[in-house]
């Protein structure tokens, strides 16, 4: 969706406020939504994909006005109730008022090290092979879907060119909503500054994102 | 037609962009959405929301409460910027990892020990007297954990996103990092599950360092690309 | 500048809200907003499209945070401290502590009738033809300044049809930077819903926005 | 490749799109910013600091207090859609004057002893069984005020001004305003200062009509392109 996630090119945010390397976090709370994000997703309900679905649904002043931690918090609840494992009552209320959902696993604290050092992996096996090649020109599809997608506004219908293959990986576009991992070629796509911004830009500017096949055509 | 950017610059340096107004998101706070009720209180509406929600989930038995715990001490005390340091000065030191790093990121990095939950898919990419790197995540705030942590508050900030695809020039003047004009700019913009990290230039005089000494030239700015490394004590 | 005004395309503002005809003030501050914002852009110390700047350039989080006339509110108090008309000591107090700064003139009473009866024209004599013609195709240019602007984005780089010409506009991007005025032609640009939306958009739609001439360039 | 947009439709209705969270700019007030005081209490901050600016403005003698009420007045009791309502009554009732109104909408409406501030530069637009026409202002708010008042807080806000341009059918929707499938859309958005506003399609059964019963069939939404012209009591 063309939510508030989607800034690149945006301008009137600010300055950039650099922090201290030591600085891990900057109150208590933001640990414990961290841990409790990590745990409550390692249930397994839902995708990476649906929760970044659920942060970009934020309303944009929300999304704006608040830490990067607020928005976890703020997505996590919503999630959590539209999951059906919490009503929006036992938020307020802090306790438990209906018997728990079933779901499929819960993270042990034994099994943390191991779970975070193994990570989830998204590429799959080819079944088909690369349509576009490296150094091949492509056009960026435009499309605007009001679901999740991982193609920016900034660089749609605009064309670059392939600079690598990476495999292919779970299209975020339909495993954000529980309509499978449909994996596909991913691709890193660099476009020149010019193409992106217009003749103004900075000369020197390049720009790549990581872009599925189907977020590609051909160049004509 | 349209003025030239640089006479731009100058309008808008005298005009009233965001005079006098809070801003948001500066050290991942920000001054007029909900978060301002965190300031000074001793228990702010935030905290008391994450603890409810914590207390609740316990209670569901949808997570562990000694997990939570685990989670957060490994992310303050074992993952972090040092990691991803270990790996560049490593890069430097030894051409033939360098040579495995760009090539397979994830394999030379997993060899150091490192990896896991985001940075299951690394790539590394070398700055150099040609070409400059800066790392960005405009739709979120992907980041290669194992290698350098959590992302700093600064990475996730509108701010930081909305700028670094379209004037990485002044956002690196922000961080005090000026770059000759005709140094290439190369950002990666992390929209996959594929993990970015830069592998800064040698500063000159760090001849005949060991892997710990040249590891601590290696800022966390700098393997994001919005710095550059430290110079050695002895030649700065 | 690519502001939080810019929101044609985006989505996640949630639902419109109908109010019946009859409603014209939702408080009577908003009232005062109207007037004090009117009364004060009468001096002449700005023109509309500096206001306009002011108002895009509040932050992001502001901007979609406020209603409408708080917008208002902001910009004004920003622009009249920008302008060296009030300080920010004097907002805060709402008293007057320095010597008032002279301005080309006051609304007074007697004049507020014929002064909205005239409004302030916008159109120039033309100095040349018009470079572009109804019915030929044109491309937006592709631009981003962080000044002023009239051209969205969600129009930018893409190819329309000049519907009509209104003959010639000052320009805001100048106008709106004490630059001059600029005066351009100023046409109605129609696009296909599909041209600015990509293939799944509504066949039936079309958008048009109007556009000065040097936002236009030739389709070769 | 993408699914099809109907699909989506359905998928983003069981989504947690927005659910249990305030919505900003309903009726013009948001419940998660600064406005959030001026609910309940009896001076809100708002308030308090319109007062203070407008005390300094006229302290400093920038503006005079009698040219506020001035204002006010006019836009509280003289200019709003009962204007524009004569306008179309006329169009709808003398060909050569919709005709005029087509051609040259600043100097009809003149003659019909309208125009000036935010209305310098008319344009009339006409629906049909062929087209109907949407306006918007997606950087602003321009809006004809000679001919409409004052816009609607909803014409203001973010959630029509982005959705107009790009899902004209599901604004309508909202609206109640149902078109066949087949019906053009045509979107106008206000980016200069030129003014548009609609000529509604005259309902059925309104033949007969004066001028004045005619002006009340047309609504303000309907010279927006955001409804349609009331039925005749007769007829309804």
């Amino acid at each position: 969706m063309n939510g508030p996630q989607d800034v690149g090119g945006m301008m009137g945010f600010g300055p950039i406020v650099p922090e201290p390397e030591a600085v891990r976090f900057h109150a208590d709370w933001e640990k414990r939504v961290l841990a409790v994000t990590l745990a409550a997703s390692a249930t397994g309900v839902w995708t990476i994909d649906a929760m970044r679905f659920s942060r970009e649904s934020l309303p944009p002043a929300m999304y704006y006005g608040s830490s990067y931690y607020r928005i976890w918090l703020e997505a996590l609840t919503n999630r959590l109730i539209a999951e059906g494992m919490v009503t929006a009552e036992e938020v307020a209320a802090g306790a438990s008022r209906e018997p728990a959902r079933s779901v499929p696993r819960v993270l042990r604290a034994e099994a943390v090290s191991p779970a975070l050092a193994a990570g989830t992996r998204y590429a799959r096996e080819p079944s088909a092979p690369a349509r576009f090649s490296v150094n091949e020109a492509v056009r960026m599809r435009v499309i605007n879907p009001p679901t999740h997608t991982r193609l920016p506004r900034y660089v749609r219908g605009k064309v670059g060119t392939v600079e690598r293959a990476h495999g292919v990986f779970v299209l975020p576009d339909t495993n954000a909503h529980g309509l499978g991992e449909d994996p596909q070629w991913l691709y890193t796509i660099r476009f020149s500054g010019t193409e992106l911004w217009g003749v103004e830009a900075d000369p020197t500017l390049s720009v790549s994102v990581d872009a599925w096949e189907s977020y590609l055509e051909p160049v004509t | 037609m349209m003025f030239a950017l640089t006479k731009i610059g100058a309008l808008t340096a005298r005009d009233d962009v965001g005079k006098g107004l809070p801003m948001n998101n500066d050290h991942g706070h920000n001054h007029h959405g909900h978060d301002h009720h965190d300031r000074g209180s001793a228990l702010s509406e935030t905290e008391l929301r994450v603890r409810a929600l914590e207390t609740l989930l316990v209670a569901k038995g949808y997570v562990d409460p000694a997990a939570l715990e685990a989670i957060i001490e490994t992310y303050e005390t074992k993952i972090g910027p040092r990691n991803g340091a270990r790996v560049v000065a490593r890069a430097w030191n030894d051409p033939a990892y360098r040579d495995w790093l760009l090539r397979d990121a994830t394999a030379a990095i997993a060899a150091l020990g490192f990896g896991g939950r985001q940075g299951e898919h690394m790539v590394a990419v070398e700055n150099t007297e040609a070409q400059h790197n800066l790392v960005v995540c405009t739709l979120c705030s992907c980041y290669p954990w194992p290698v350098l942590g959590l992302p700093p508050a600064w990475y996730k900030s509108p701010a930081y996103r909305s700028r670094a695809v379209i004037d990485p020039r002044g956002v690196l003047a922000e961080f005090g990092v000026s770059l000759p004009a005709d140094r290439q700019i190369r950002v990666w913009d992390s929209t996959a599950e594929t993990r970015y990290f830069v592998i800064p230039q040698r500063p000159p005089s760090s001849e005949g360092l060991d892997e710990a000494a040249l590891a601590d030239l290696v800022t966390r700015d700098s393997m994001i690309g919005a710095g550059v490394a430290r110079q050695p004590a002895a030649a700065s």
